[in-house]
């Protein structure tokens, strides 16, 4: 490229950039009114949760933080980075039990559940459903039994060429419909049980990709050693072609932190659910600006860390690190 | 080679067939709503989250407004805690599919009662007393010179989609043959927005909503609700039709609000109207109307005591109206049409005998 | 005679502080065959792909064919120098997604605004030249190793340079292939090309190359006519490398 | 061996007939307890509410099957813009993306790092109540006049709501498509840029030329799945007032209580509309890799 073309191209880009982030900057001193988040800031946070149990949803968050934080900087002390996975996994129910409460703490209904809180909530626990059971689709899929491979492949391909918000209104309006009269489940459950079907068609394609890439002499030579099929699966097979997927498994979960958001067209109060009841308060009518951008700096946050904790997870199940 | 995983996927299939194998039958359905409500000892209330004045999260996280009190009432008489309500946020287009999968168990979300939706041809609910009469109306910008329908042939307006709003604004114009855009919008909260980001012309609901939407411009001055009315809305709560305890239920916590109102019991006075009425032999009818002589309630299969429960909780109707809707509120709406009949209005409550 | 190229003083330093090029001087003369030869890693490669600005300066500077390139020179001189100068490479580089005639007239047609039947006029004289004319209307994928550099050398030709640059060019090839690459060059050789070669067919430099250039850790060890070189090589360091060449 | 490998197969269908039985059961018995059989005559029936963009002529007097087909074409006419635009973005930035200037480069890495760690509704919202609602009237020449009524633009004239979902899927998409551009350009051999660039060829005409189409086969089957994205995530323009298939699906369903009939016809026309769009990317795909093939 012409070396004059090329000035004259980052000039003009200066020019528009400082242009915007001028008046990027004036709007954010001058123009705009953040009251609509300051004094909301606890809903964002935790919903409709009650007032005297907000610490509970607050804790756990705070938990999760220092969490992400303590990994991502990488202790240096063995025993805290022997510690930490197991930490991780113990998240889940302790989250559980701070916001449904029982065992000493009152107990809070889910319609209670809201903001943040129920954001992460949603992900974690669709994500935690929906990694097993895409794992045994991809299984299926792969499998030499065709009533298994046609029965797996014909769900992925089905849940592949829907809206997600076709399934999740499916899961909101209709799966009551397809349960005996009496059985209620529980509609944060609900929510979860659509969102881990429906993502767990991506994980099972993501993960049937990472066990194409294993070479048929791994499964072969941890045959000649008299592993039984199920411990080459379990011991060669199936870590090395997750190791392999996770790069797209992350994009999987970031991409259902985003798509919680969703939940908003059907009426649960997660982050953008909530901001949009927010926004129906007659002191915040019309304050759109502020607080999208709130929330895309909240979502953007989320999701970079979670894309970092990926990362580092990726970093500690490099072969070539764990070697040396 | 995966013999093994084909093992594991049976094993997870019989476990969700087995949760799933409470096989369906027509008998299990034979019980009222209301017993399950009383037996679960908490009401699942279907709202609307985003009406102003009616129902909406006040920063203190807690549902407020008219039809969030209805729902009290009822949670108030049929287990005897007002606070045993959760609160279900509902689209206009998802409440009555969540009534009929019993997501809900009452529905008090700014809903207008219309034959189709009563008719067992239709979507077969049952609907309650009217809790506020309503009616539709149009809103515009007031330098913008319209004064009437016809002024706003062609034109861009903005509606909540799904609802009879959308049907009653299509019946307007069409009447009349005059041409128009809709801008169809999920909730109210939106359509204002679209509105007084000058998408459409006018923007179109319940005049409730547009005055209590009003309320919250910075110049609410600067906006005119026209003088047509293009449809009446009488918003009534509703349940699931064919269930006569609970739709009794619900009919008769709503009259005794009213009631109330009437004979001028109020939240302050209830205990001391009680008291004195247990003392006065001679107060028959108001007797029977607070349960100091027990009936009523139990033929509805609530407490005997439940308009004491009720008024206790969320005091009378026009308590509740003056709470939410009255000159005081963030949302003043004059009371109109939803005065006690005495009064000029068309608030009556059936005799409690 | 003219200097076709003129280098002085070249410095090339990968990071890490390794030095590809570490002080180069050097003259190419019109009509020259020049062979540069030397263990791998001498620096013989990132040597003449500065030539035609593939790589770039961190010191020194080069004249080719008139034009002056170095630490700071733009991009306009590389692309004057690029259509003068044509360049082979070891792993042919032949565009896979276009046909023969397509790789060998995409240059002229683009870059030197040539018609399209002229081009593919003197595309066909060039393979013919090259004696693989009917494999015009293949894909690269469809030849051997063999015909694919000597399309390779047609598709450079076809620029009318003054100068080819040629990086190994035999080093990719089967054994029984290397000949028919080497008799193409030979051939462009007796036509009066300017040639620098980077090699290590020993028979090739012997009977065509004009001047044999020998390095070594990024510097020229010793620079003479092949028959000094390979029968009477001044430096230890040459003696050692044609020993290890030949045996 | 043979044997229990069958019988694991019918116990598995057996399973799997009897789930859905199971289900199929609950769903009649809940049907006729509230009162509601299974249906499709409520299609003729005049749908009763108008449509802000039609494709086709239609009035509220139309039945619930033309609305639906209006809504279909509403979303065809979105998806189909989208995914010529967003291509068109997507190659852009992600051939910015290994451009010389830096700061293109870093542009373009900032605009996909922003873009995709934020929900697509979010952004969608803000496209429509912030960006477009928010236009002044301006004509721009004569040939273009925005405003937050529209724009017209060479006689043509686009709703605001459309723009917003057009914008926001393109922008949204674009960022995933320049990624997967970015990972087949880096695919190719460094050899072939050297190539290109030692016979004289500039870096826009090398790319445009030589890098890209060998770029194209490892770009392709990502490319169709984000096409697939973009036409399911198209159902969000519900959020912003665009009168889509789902937006239409959903004014239908609530208005008849049709949801399980109004949940399967949606469900045929994304079949429908994934096989069109697969469909083509395959023969596409054919065309392109046959080219590639015949060279190898």
């Amino acid at each position: 490229m012409n070396r004059w073309l090329d000035r004259g191209i980052t000039l003009l880009l200066l020019a528009l950039l400082g242009w915007a982030g001028w008046s990027i900057l004036h709007w954010l001193l001058v123009g705009a009114d953040w009251s609509v988040v300051t004094t909301n800031l606890p809903l964002y946070a935790v919903g409709s949760f009650p007032a005297d149990q907000r610490w509970r949803p607050l804790l756990w968050m705070a938990a999760l933080i220092t969490l992400t934080l303590l990994t991502l900087t990488g202790p240096k002390r063995g025993w805290v980075r022997r510690w930490l996975p197991l930490v991780w996994i113990a998240m889940a129910p302790l989250g559980l039990w701070l916001l449904a409460g029982g065992l000493g703490l009152l107990p809070v209904g889910t319609r209670s559940w809201g903001g943040l809180t129920l954001t992460l909530l949603l992900t974690g626990g669709s994500g935690a459903l929906a990694l097993p059971l895409g794992i045994l689709l991809a299984l299926g899929r792969r499998s030499e039994l065709p009533v298994l491979r046609w029965s797996s492949a014909a769900y992925i391909e089905l849940m592949r060429a829907v809206p997600l918000i076709a399934v999740l209104f499916f899961g909101q309006l209709l799966i009551p419909l397809f349960l005996p009269p009496g059985l209620e489940i529980n509609r944060v459950l609900r929510a979860v049980v659509a969102f881990a079907l429906f993502a767990a068609a991506y994980i099972a394609e993501d993960v049937r990709g990472g066990l194409q890439a294993i070479p048929p002499t791994q499964r072969e030579a941890a045959a000649v050693l008299g592993l039984s099929p199920r411990q080459v699966l379990q011991l060669v097979v199936l870590p090395q072609a997750l190791r392999v997927a996770l790069p797209s498994l992350t994009n999987q979960a970031v991409g259902l932190l985003q798509n919680t958001s969703l939940m908003a067209i059907l009426g649960l109060v997660e982050l953008l659910g909530i901001s949009r009841s927010l926004l129906a308060n007659p002191a915040f009518i019309g304050r759109y600006l502020e607080v999208y951008l709130w929330l895309a700096a909240v979502y953007w946050l989320a999701c970079s860390a979670m894309a970092l904790l990926a990362r580092h997870l990726e970093v500690q199940l490099d072969p070539a690190r764990s070697a040396s | 080679m995966f013999r093994s995983s084909s093992r594991v996927l049976i094993v997870a299939l019989a476990g969700l067939s087995s949760f799933l194998a409470s096989c369906a039958s027509l008998d299990s359905a034979a019980g009222s709503r209301l017993d399950l409500v009383k037996a679960r000892g908490e009401l699942l209330c279907g709202v609307s989250g985003k009406i102003p004045g009616f129902s909406f999260l006040s920063p203190d996280g807690r549902y407020t407004g008219l039809d969030v009190d209805i729902c009290r009432a009822m949670a108030a008489a049929f287990v005897s805690d007002a606070e045993k309500v959760q609160y279900r946020p509902l689209t206009a287009p998802e409440r009555f599919t969540a009534l009929r999968s019993g997501e809900i168990d009452l529905l008090s979300r700014n809903t207008t009662h219309t034959l189709s939706r009563d008719a067992v041809g239709g979507n077969g609910l049952r609907f309650g007393p009217v809790v506020f009469h309503d009616g539709q109306g149009l809103m515009v910008n007031a330098a913008s010179g319209v004064r009437s329908l016809a002024d706003l042939s062609g034109k861009a307006i903005c509606v909540g989609s799904g609802t009879t709003t959308e049907q009653n604004l299509n019946d307007a114009f069409a009447s009349k043959g005059l041409p128009y855009t809709p801008i169809k919008y999920q909730d109210l909260n939106q359509v204002v927005g679209g509105y007084l980001q000058g998408r459409c012309a006018a923007m179109t609901s319940d005049r409730s909503q547009l005055a209590a939407a009003r309320s919250g411009f910075s110049d609410p001055q600067a906006h005119q609700i026209l003088y047509d009315r293009i449809s009446k809305e009488p918003l009534a709560p509703a349940v699931v039709g064919g269930d006569q305890p609970m739709g009794d239920a619900m009919t008769w916590v709503i009259n005794a609000l009213i009631e109330a109102e009437e004979r001028g019991i109020t939240q302050a006075n209830v205990d001391a109207v009680v008291k004195q009425a247990a003392a006065d032999p001679s107060q028959t009818a108001l007797r029977r109307f607070l349960g100091v002589d027990p009936g009523l309630g139990r033929k509805l299969g609530l407490a005997d005591d439940f308009v004491v429960q009720v008024i206790r909780s969320t005091g009378n109707y026009g308590e509740i109206y003056n709470r939410h809707l009255g000159p005081d509120s963030a949302v003043a709406i004059p009371r109109g049409a939803n005065r006690l009949a005495g009064e000029g209005g068309l608030m009556i409550s059936p005799p409690f005998t | 005679m003219t200097v076709a190229i003129r280098a002085t003083d070249l410095v090339k330093s990968y990071s890490q502080g390794v030095r590809a090029l570490d002080g180069v001087t050097l003259e190419v003369n019109r009509g020259e065959v020049l062979v540069v030869m030397g263990p791998s890693g001498s620096g013989k490669s990132t040597l003449i792909r500065t030539f035609n600005g593939l790589e770039s300066l961190d010191g020194g500077a080069l004249d080719v064919l008139g034009v002056r390139l170095d630490a700071t020179h733009a991009e306009r001189q590389v692309r004057e120098i690029r259509k003068r100068v044509g360049m082979v490479f070891q792993q042919f580089n032949l565009f896979p997604h276009l046909s023969i005639l397509d790789n060998i007239t995409l240059a002229p047609i683009k870059v030197q605004q040539r018609a399209k039947a002229a081009a593919e006029q003197r595309a066909m004289d060039l393979l013919d030249q090259m004696g693989i004319r009917e494999q015009a209307h293949k894909y690269p994928a469809q030849l051997s190793g063999g015909q694919q550099q000597r399309v390779a050398i047609a598709r450079a030709l076809a620029l009318d340079p003054e100068v080819m640059l040629f990086d190994e060019p035999t080093s990719a090839l089967d054994p029984e292939r290397v000949k028919e690459v080497l008799d193409a060059m030979r051939q462009l050789a007796k036509g009066g090309m300017t040639m620098v070669v980077v090699t290590h067919e020993l028979g090739f430099a012997r009977e065509v190359a004009d001047r044999v250039m020998f390095m070594d850790r990024g510097q020229v060890v010793e620079t003479s006519d092949p028959e000094t070189f390979f029968s009477n090589a001044r430096e230890e360091r040459s003696r050692r490398f044609l020993n290890q060449m030949q045996h | 061996m043979r044997q229990r490998r069958l019988l694991v197969q019918v116990g598995v269908a057996a399973l799997l007939i009897g789930l859905l039985a199971l289900l199929v059961n609950n769903l009649a018995v809940n049907l006729i307890r509230t009162g509601l059989g299974l249906g499709f005559g409520w299609l003729g029936r005049p749908a009763g509410f108008a449509l802000a963009e039609t494709a086709l002529p239609y009035a509220p007097s139309d039945s619930y099957l033309w609305a639906l087909t209006i809504g279909w074409l509403n979303s065809l006419k979105v998806i189909a813009a989208g995914l010529v635009l967003a291509t068109g973005l997507g190659v852009a930035a992600g051939a910015a993306r290994s451009s010389n200037n830096r700061l293109l480069r870093s542009l373009a890495a900032g605009y996909v790092a922003l873009i995709r760690q934020v929900p697509l509704l979010l952004q969608l919202l803000f496209w429509y109540f912030v960006a477009f609602l928010g236009l002044p009237s301006v004509p721009i020449g004569g040939l273009i006049r925005l405003s937050n009524q529209g724009i017209q633009l060479l006689g043509l004239n686009l709703s605001v709501e459309f723009c917003a979902v057009l914008v926001g899927l393109t922008v949204f998409t674009g960022a995933s498509i320049a990624e997967i551009v970015r990972g087949g350009i880096n695919a190719v051999p460094r050899g072939q840029w050297e190539a290109f660039r030692s016979l004289g060829l500039g870096e826009g005409l090398g790319l445009r030329r030589i890098v890209l189409p060998q770029a194209l086969p490892a770009i392709l089957p990502a490319l169709t799945s984000q096409y697939l994205n973009l036409a399911k995530n198209s159902t969000l323009a519900i959020a912003v007032g665009y009168a889509d298939l789902y937006a239409v699906s959903d004014t239908t369903i609530t208005q008849t209580g049709r949801a399980i009939e109004g949940f399967l016809l949606l469900l045929l026309s994304f079949l429908l509309l994934n096989l069109l769009i697969s469909g083509g990317m395959a023969a596409f795909n054919r065309a392109v890799l046959g080219r590639l093939n015949r060279s190898r």
